[in-house]
């Protein structure tokens, strides 16, 4: 279980900004989110990076209820 | 949310951006020179549409967080410069409004120009953050996306 | 006294320098970044006192004319650049008040930071322009003078 | 016959801004602005500019009544 947070075109994508998600490492956050968003959402994801608590993350990182697992589409700021 | 120490003061938030404060506030009496850089949002488009507005999205925690490490950057690359303030703003921004100001000062000027320019160019890099254009009927995201680069790698 | 266009804005006078005036007139629809430059008075000293303050002097008429030069040498270096506003304050400056600031516009930034930081050298350079440093109970003349240069010659 | 501008340090050294002086030529004026002003202006003078009407002067240049004649020490803008 991790604390899901999606920004810009993810957040789009999946149609909610924050969310809680099965699991216990990141890979399996993001697979329970594929499952949950749907085919949109993957493709985004395919080219996000994914941080957790603010830090760039690997996919096998441990995550419990107090994460913050955040999903950071392609940027386009200024 | 925003960061503010005596020389750094970092924000993002949905408030209209005054050029004026931050340059006001990053004078310092041993600074003679303050760089401030102004980004407004113009009528180019990347989806071919003429442009209303501009809205952009972050976490305000997240992006506040990165732009405080490109502060530091600064100060690790120009240590002489004085005082550096970064706000960003978010949600609706309507044309020619600023989106993005950066205020360097530094006791001489070229440490205040290359540290304001390094600024502007590392949050563009660094800071997540999304750009949607909003036109008469419809909106897109901007099509000038790049992947987020790491400020330690810039 | 000024010279002031659709482009262009080139002032000498003994009013106080509103930087925020400069960056907003220099606003453009096409012109997403705005480089400002405040050179402020500071309390570093060439003659080792304390300083109250600092008195500028200078013809108005000639100051204003080799400024609007610095100006079109800009324009001939960077074609890109949209609104371009000097302005120097003559007479006396109090400690921390800006004494000369640079607006410029451009659709991008790049050449935004890079015709001002131009403008302010070569006008550092090129312009008339002499400073008298006040402090309690004496004045003197600035001992960083350097020769006059032309515009050309930058 | 020429009209002066004396600026900063120059203007200082002379203790006058504007003044008409003699002369046919740039020269001319030099050298009488240097008599009716004394050492301290000589030294300032040495060391300076001279325009004409706006522009970088040579000591032959003609000048007339309508022409001005600036002396411009090192400058200290900023």
């Amino acid at each position: 279980m991790a604390r899901l947070l999606l920004l810009g075109p993810a957040r789009e994508a999946a149609g909610v900004r924050h969310d809680e998600i099965e699991g216990d490492t990141v890979a399996q956050v993001l697979g329970h989110c594929v499952a949950r968003y749907g085919d949109a959402f993957a493709a985004v994801l395919a080219q996000s990076q994914v941080w957790v608590n603010g830090d760039v993350a690997n996919v096998g990182d441990p995550v419990g209820p107090s994460d913050e697992v955040a999903v950071l589409p392609p940027i386009s700021g200024g | 949310m925003s960061v503010l120490s005596l020389t750094d003061w970092v924000s993002v938030s949905a408030s209209p951006l005054s050029q004026d404060d931050l340059a006001a506030w990053a004078v310092r009496p041993d600074c003679g020179a303050v760089v401030t850089f102004c980004g407004t949002t113009r009528c180019s488009s990347t989806t071919g549409h003429e442009i209303r507005a501009l809205e952009y999205e972050t976490s305000e925690e997240l992006a506040e967080a990165r732009i405080a490490e490109v502060v530091a950057q600064a100060r690790v690359r120009w240590p002489e410069i004085g005082a550096v303030a970064i706000h960003h703003r978010v949600g609706l921004v309507k044309l020619g409004e600023p989106a993005v100001v950066v205020a360097v000062s530094s006791p001489h000027r070229r440490e205040a120009f290359e540290a304001a320019q390094f600024c502007i160019d590392t949050v563009k890099r660094c800071v997540p953050m999304w750009k949607r254009e909003i036109w008469d009927g419809g909106s897109a995201w901007s099509e000038e996306a790049q992947p987020l680069v790491r400020v330690d790698d810039v």
